[in-house]
């Protein structure tokens, strides 16, 4: 008897269908993993089955028996606990209130002991990787985002549920917590849990899962017992007859750059989270940026475009010495920064795409007026080189998929092309296809001489396309991987030598 | 391949997407109150008198315009501080025109000026101190409020030039008072800014991601900075308007404007979150709240009653209009 | 100083309010010459009731002689004036009668206020006609007094009959709003009653409509309104509320703090503490005379009267 | 070997006291008031000055709190001054109907909470269960409470009985009423604070979808928020009812947006999520101590508006800037 089974479940936004036909079944005590690319589904599915998303049609039959969910508490009282893909804590409020949020101990009162001590089961679980300034009375606010994907972590753990979610619970940690959330979750499964979990790590899906379903255009195409499949065949799977294409499918890239004359030039930037950072971006070149997460890449991205303060250090851009102030100045000497968090840093939501593709056309033009038609004829070129899917540029940006969202966020880029490109682990939660689309792209920019700067949170991704790679730890280079050196051996031995 | 999966459900149906529409709604409404009113008390809808419900749905409208860029700009954005500005307005102008048709042009740039550098004031609060709009607004009213008891006590409460008066009450073009023009006028303005300029979209842009905004090099702070100063300068030229339509100044003309203007840009389609909606929305909206005011006044009820009905209606209304997203989705 | 006399208005919605306290200073000033130093402590404000009785606490704690307020509300000050007596303050209201036995009123009669209008209106009229009235705030207590002023009047018209009552709040432009929609329900109106600050405004409508000739309405005392009263040949009729009460509550309540006695105690009035004041009124009879009175004065400027120091004395024994 | 080997910024004590205590900053702006008031006017901060400013702004601490309870969950209640106006006539009527016998009051009291409570409810079911924007939702019921407490008493100026009001105004013990009505308000708060419903409207505040989908019942939590909006603004109208003896249609209506201003003096956050009743009692306190300073300092008549406003606005600013630099 399987413990859950989804059936023919359906939902869509409007005119946006984001699940026709999802089937799932999950057995007690197994870890089952649900994969596909962007806007698949996967999201939609788990939060049906958690209440906070309302089926247009479909059954649930939880220990064989059909059950209605009618909203987040009585997916609860039916045995469901979910980590959120986006979160779900209240940032004002501590670490031990946010794990005990669903429900609190007590009655009209709440009992604080019971709650602490509560709270501290779990978060005693990641005593070793939760790191400094985690507390049960630490503001969830002031974590860092490892930390507070943590707490949602141990806020679906505390609901002890039968059968707990977790929607890309590891897209911010490194990999220490992930492996001790995995014997967490090990332990679970022995205890007869089932364990329904997302995640486009292809590495941390075999490690972990029993089982997986593969979700395709919102449609369930098939399960496979991961011990009989491997990477190879749930790819197939999720791109169906499309192109396929894995990570480690593209070109190596040249063993050596022309090191022609720096286009980028930084020296001893401070900064906050990084110090003394120097490096030179050639042009022509793709300067990778590994390490651990959190360890400077991103906050030395950031400050050089200006959008953190940073204090000191000499910068030059195709000769010209500048300090940073904003993205504004940035961006009019020829800057451009993509970031991964899309939905913070990039998504203008619920404007047409064509105002989402043409703001820095607007500021490098000092244009006044918007022309839609002649806008039209600028953008269509750098929609078309990532192979962006839309139905007209007049259409909401919240009528594509993420990955389509992030496609036109890069492309606002491309209209007037920059000098360097900054990328800040440009492809967080972006599907494979998109992947490779969007590196074939910056590799054809390098060609014709752009200076790009890649740091991204997967090793495959910068091993496969940076000519260079600088790897940080601790807010600093600690060693910079030319040539043959650049072997995963020797990234990962950078990024986990101490400080 | 790519990941975008959308494919058009069933299509709603184009009519059921037009009769949603804000603007649509806010319509039909006015055509069903102004039927009503004509109910009860013939006469209600004649074309006199529709003409002199728009001389004072177009005060209403001029303010709601300024209120309105605040409230798209986002970061809860709103300028409690109109009322003020259009009754301080009144009084700079009428005083600049002291009843002279050589001192309007005076008088308009006067108070365009003080109603920008109010919302200088108001815009460098809620960006550089990054006080909330709704808390700097609502300390500048107060201030304001003082600066009219100030200033009635030093200088005379002045007078309207016959011009603007004649500009505001009287036919100006095809049997229609100036002001009628000044707010189409201002309402193409509008349209245009925000659907075609630069400006505009980054308006639209501040209000609906911020930080994106920032992230593309939009001057956020200059730009919300830039919103608050045209709500203070529309307010102000509302304020102009008003005296030519009373003749003379006094006291707090501009209270009334405050709320009213909220409630004309959310009769309109624009939700107070921002980054949505638009002008001509509003512009229906200050319609509607004004029929649904003066058939209040016609009605022969005790004032009791009418502030109930008012109160109902208005929350009625407000049920055809954005409501809130569902927790569940 | 010999005197501190501490003076409370809550409202400063109108140019009226601005020339009462003017008119009250200068009145302090002319004790001067009789070789009484009279120091006046001001708090005007736009407040609400809670905020007028802050206002009278503060002048507890400045320890003043007199308070002479222009109140916000006839009954909510009660407690606080006991509370003022008991530190041996006088206590006077003016413009509105408030109910505490530990205060008097000087001012005018505001229900024969509102009466003398509506006697002028139904007068005129012969007798017959529809009749509107624009109010000011719905349950402020002068404004529910001159309705109730009206109310008798023109109950005593059989003929008489009131098609509609509205608010404008003491607001122009809300009068004026408020005319243009009675005019447009109401083709046949023939008087309109309506209260000081927005006569302008309704008159304003009136005129826009080409009504003047048809239409009689009660006025108002502002210069500005009286010029135009002149130049149109309305067919108005103003009773005053002169600014000048609270100048006239000072003299009396000096005369008090010196230990005088009324010769007739006050007792006028609902709350049997009323010490009453004349009521002038405006027609096109003295219409002339109102107009040399202002004569030369802002368009702000309200006719108005007071009890000089003399006057005031002579109602003392 | 974990990721967080970066020193991550580590709170201080001030911004830890800040942080546990929001109100600490307008605590500090309320003791320099007091002081400045007491050195212009001494007389101001005795026994009696100091019993009377708590008599005068007992109403709208009372309001302000009430306004906290819809701030925490990121709502606002722009009806609370119409619903003490409302209240007030209601008890007044009531106690005069019901002869203004001792028990008339208490029957009266009662009555008008159960008012506070349903005109609570009926925002909280306007702005939380329709889901209409609370701004413009509760103005436009704040119109609708006018209307009904115009319709209660069209005229301002009905007595409430004496023991009514004498009691407020009186003394037991030798103590004024009013300190045993604060005391009592400080153990209701003290209460209150320790209840789910305080951390769920905090949790709602911060994020209200996140709260909804963590399993909270969102819109039941907003609902009791404004209903414990519409009691304390029930208990701020008994206050102002001690204070004035009377009934008045209109008495609250100014006071809402004071309230509003009281909570954000107070250090809690317009947007929801944070905050303390604490700090808004502190809030109205602000409020009366700028108004009563500028009278005492000699401000002139004409300028007294415009100082008030400016150091009201300042003290806005100044509450928000330093709770933000004490806090960052
Ligand atoms: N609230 C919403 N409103 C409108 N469209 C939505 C909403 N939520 C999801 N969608 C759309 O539904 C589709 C499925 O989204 P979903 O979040 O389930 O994808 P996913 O498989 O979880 O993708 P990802 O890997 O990016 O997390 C997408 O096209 C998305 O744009
Ligand atoms: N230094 C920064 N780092 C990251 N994001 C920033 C930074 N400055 C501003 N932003 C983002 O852009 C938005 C608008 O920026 P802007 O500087 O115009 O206003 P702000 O929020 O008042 O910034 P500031 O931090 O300078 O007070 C901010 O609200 C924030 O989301
Ligand atoms: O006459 C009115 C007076 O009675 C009121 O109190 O203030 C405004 C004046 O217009
Ligand atoms: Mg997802
Ligand atoms: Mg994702």
């Amino acid at each position: 008897m399987s413990k859950l089974i989804m059936r023919g479940v359906s939902k869509a936004y409007g005119a946006t269908l984001a699940l026709r036909r999802g089937d799932l079944t999950v057995e007690a005590g197994e870890v089952h993993v649900l994969i596909g690319s962007n806007g698949s589904g996967k999201s939609t599915l788990c939060k049906v089955l958690a209440g906070s998303v309302r089926p247009d049609g479909g059954e649930i039959l939880i220990d064989n028996k059909p059950v209605t969910i009618t909203g987040p508490h009585s997916a609860r009282a039916s045995g469901i606990g979910i980590f959120y893909q986006e979160l779900s804590l209240a940032g004002h409020r501590t670490v031990a209130e946010n794990i005990c949020l669903p429900d609190m101990p007590g009655g009209i009162f709440v009992d604080r002991a019971a709650l602490e001590s509560r709270a501290q089961r779990y978060i005693a679980l990641f005593d070793t990787v939760s790191g400094e300034g985690f507390s049960a009375e630490a503001v969830v606010e002031n974590l860092r985002a490892d930390q507070r994907q943590l707490v949602e972590i141990m806020k679906a753990l505390a609901t002890e549920a039968p059968i707990t979610i977790f929607d890309e619970p590891t897209s911010a940690l490194d990999r220490a917590q992930v492996d001790r959330f995995f014997d967490i979750l090990r332990d679970l499964k022995a205890a007869g849990r089932s364990i329904i979990f997302i995640s486009h790590r292809m590495d941390e899906i075999f490690a972990i899962g029993d089982r997986v379903t593969v979700i395709r255009d919102g449609e369930t195409v098939g399960t496979k017992n991961i011990a009989d499949t491997n990477p190879g065949e749930v790819i197939r799977l999720m791109v169906g007859g499309q192109d396929e294409l894995a990570p480690g499918a593209s070109a190596p890239p040249a063993e050596a750059a022309d090191r022609k004359a720096p286009v980028l030039t930084v020296s001893r930037f401070f900064g906050k989270g990084f110090a003394n950072v120097g490096f030179e971006v050639a042009k022509g070149e793709i300067l990778g940026f590994g390490g651990l997460h959190g360890q400077g890449q991103s906050a030395v991205l950031r400050a050089i475009f200006g959008a953190t303060p940073s204090n000191g250090g000499t910068l030059t851009l195709a000769g010209s010495t500048f300090t940073p102030s904003d993205p504004r100045a940035a961006i009019r000497r020829g800057l451009a920064y993509v970031s991964g968090d899309r939905s913070r840093d990039g998504v203008i939501q619920g404007r047409p795409i064509l105002e989402n593709v043409t703001p820095i056309h607007y500021l490098r033009q000092k244009l006044f007026l918007a022309r839609p038609s002649a806008l039209a004829e600028r953008v269509k070129p750098a929609l078309e080189a990532l192979h962006t899917k839309f139905a007209g540029l007049g259409y909401s940006i919240n009528s594509l998929s993420g990955g389509n969202q992030q496609k036109i966020v890069i492309a606002r880029w491309l209209i007037d092309r920059p000098d360097v490109l900054l990328l800040d682990d440009p492809t967080k939660g972006i599907d494979l296809s998109a992947k490779a689309d969007l590196f074939a792209l910056i590799r054809q920019l390098a060609a014709e001489g752009m200076g790009i700067v890649l740091y991204s949170s997967e090793d495959a991704e910068l091993l496969n396309n940076a000519d260079r790679i600088l790897v940080f730890n601790g807010g600093a280079v600690r060693r910079e991987l030319t040539g043959a050196e650049r072997t995963r051996y020797n990234l990962y031995q950078a990024a986990y030598e101490a400080a | 391949m790519t990941a975008a999966t959308q494919t058009p459900a069933a299509a709603p149906s184009p009519v059921l997407t037009f009769l949603k529409q804000p603007l649509v709604v806010a319509l039909t409404l006015i055509a069903a109150l102004l039927l009503l009113g004509e109910a009860l008390s013939p006469g209600f809808a004649s074309g006199q008198q529709i003409l002199r419900l728009l001389i004072v749905a177009a005060l209403l409208g001029i303010v709601a315009a300024g209120q309105n860029l605040v409230i798209l700009g986002g970061r809860e954005g709103i300028d409690l501080s109109v009322g003020g500005v259009v009754s301080l307005s009144a009084i700079i102008g009428g005083n600049l025109m002291n009843g002279a048709d050589s001192g309007i042009l005076p008088a308009i740039l006067g108070c365009i000026a003080a109603g920008a550098v109010i919302g200088l004031f108001n815009g460098l609060g809620v960006t550089l101190l990054r006080i909330p709009p709704l808390v700097m607004t609502l300390g500048m009213l107060g201030v304001l409020q003082g600066l009219l008891v100030v200033i009635r006590n030093g200088i005379p409460s002045g007078r309207a030039a016959p011009g603007l008066s004649q500009f505001v009450t009287q036919p100006f073009l095809f049997g229609l008072p100036g002001i009628i023009w000044l707010w189409v006028a201002i309402g193409l303005l509008m349209a245009f800014m925000l659907g075609r300029t630069v400006f505009g979209h980054r308006i639209y842009a501040i209000g609906s991601n911020e930080q994106a905004a920032f992230m593309a090099g939009v001057p956020v702070k200059r730009t919300r900075i830039a919103l608050f100063m045209l709500s203070g300068a529309f307010a102000a030229v509302a304020g102009m308007c008003l005296i030519g339509y009373s003749g003379s100044s006094f006291a707090n003309v501009g209270e009334q404007y405050m709320l009213p203007s909220i409630i004309a840009v959310v009769f309109g389609g624009t939700p107070l979150s921002g980054g949505k909606g638009g002008y001509t929305g509003t512009m229906a909206g200050a319609v509607l709240l004004v029929v649904l005011q003066s058939i209040l006044t016609t009605v022969h009820i005790d004032e009791s009653g009418r502030q109930m009905v008012f109160g109902a209606t208005l929350l009625i209304l407000m049920l055809f209009y954005g409501r809130g997203r569902a927790m569940r989705a | 100083a010999d005197y501190k006399i501490g003076l409370s208005n809550g409202w400063v919605g109108s140019e009226w309010r601005t020339q009462m306290i003017e008119e009250a200073q200068a009145a302090a000033a002319a004790w001067k010459d009789k070789g009484v130093n009279v120091e006046v402590v001001v708090q005007s404000a736009n407040v609400d009731v809670p905020g007028q009785i802050a206002h009278v606490r503060n002048f507890i704690s400045e320890g003043v002689n007199a308070i002479i307020i222009n109140p916000n509300s006839p009954t909510a000050f009660d407690p606080v004036f006991a509370q003022a007596k008991e530190a041996g303050i006088l206590v006077i209201s003016t413009d509105a009668e408030v109910s505490s036995p530990d205060a008097t009123y000087v001012g005018i009669d505001q229900k024969a206020w509102g009466a003398a209008g509506a006697k002028w209106l139904a007068e005129t009229l012969g007798g017959k006609g529809n009749v509107v009235a624009i109010n000011g705030v719905a349950g402020h207590p002068a404004n529910e007094m001159r309705v109730a002023g009206y109310k008798e009047v023109f109950g005593q018209y059989p003929d008489i009959k009131i098609v509609n009552e509205v608010n404008a709040n003491w607001d122009q432009a809300q009068g004026q709003q408020a005319m243009q929609n009675l005019l447009a329900t109401y083709p046949d109106i023939n008087g309109v009653w309506v209260q000081d600050g927005m006569a302008a405004g309704a008159w304003k409508s009136i005129i826009d409509a080409k009504k003047e000739s048809s239409i009689a309405a009660t006025g108002e005392i502002r210069k500005d309104f009286i010029d135009i009263w002149t130049k149109d040949k309305l067919n108005s009729g103003a009773s005053v509320n002169p600014p000048g009460v609270m100048a006239s509550a000072l003299n009396v309540a000096v005369l008090m703090l010196q230990g005088k006695e009324l010769k007739e105690p006050a007792t006028a009035g609902q709350y049997k503490n009323a010490m009453y004041l004349p009521i002038p009124f405006i027609d096109s009879k003295n219409l002339a005379d109102a107009a040399k009175a202002v004569d030369g004065k802002p368009g702000y400027y309200s006719y108005t009267s007071q009890l000089s120091i003399e006057d005031a004395e002579k109602l003392f024994k | 070997m974990t990721a967080a080997s970066l020193p991550s910024s580590k709170p201080g004590g001030l911004k830890r006291l800040v942080e546990r205590h929001p109100f600490l900053p307008a605590l500090v702006i309320a003791i320099v008031l007091l002081a400045l008031n007491g050195l212009y006017q001494p007389r101001s901060v005795s026994f009696a000055g100091i019993t009377g400013l708590t008599k005068t702004y007992l109403a709208l601490m009372m309001l302000a709190i009430a306004q906290t309870y819809v701030v925490y969950a990121g709502d606002i209640d722009l009806s609370a001054g119409a619903i003490v106006s409302l209240v007030n006539v209601v008890i007044v009527v009531t106690m005069e109907k019901l002869g203004g016998s001792g028990f008339s009051v208490v029957a009266a009291l009662g009555i008008g909470l159960f008012v506070g409570l349903a005109c609570g409810i009926i925002n909280g079911i306007v702005v939380a269960a329709l889901r209409l924007q609370a701004i413009v939702a509760t103005f436009a019921t704040s119109i609708f409470f006018t209307g009904l407490a115009l319709y209660v008493m069209p005229v301002a100026g009905t007595p409430a009985p004496a023991a009514f009001w004498r009691t407020y105004g009186g003394r037991f013990f030798e103590i004024p009423f009013v300190y045993f009505a604060v005391a009592l308000l400080a153990i209701v708060l003290y209460v209150l604070a320790r209840t789910r419903l305080a951390t769920q409207l905090l949790a709602v505040g911060d994020d209200a979808q996140a709260a909804y989908q963590s399993g909270l019942p969102v819109t039941k939590t907003r609902v009791q928020g404004y209903a414990l909006c519409g009691l304390f603004a029930a208990l701020a109208a008994f206050c102002i009812t001690g204070d004035t003896a009377s009934g008045d249609p209109l008495v609250g209506g100014k006071m809402t947006l004071f309230s509003v201003a009281a909570v954000v003096l107070g250090g809690s956050a317009l947007s929801g999520g944070f905050g303390t009743v604490v700090g808004s009692i502190i809030g109205a306190l602000i409020i009366g101590l700028i108004n009563s300073l500028v009278f005492f300092v000699g401000t002139p008549s004409e300028w007294q508006n415009l100082v008030q406003g400016l150091a009201i606005l300042v003290a806005l600013m100044a509450g928000i800037l330093v709770g933000r630099r004490a806090r960052a």
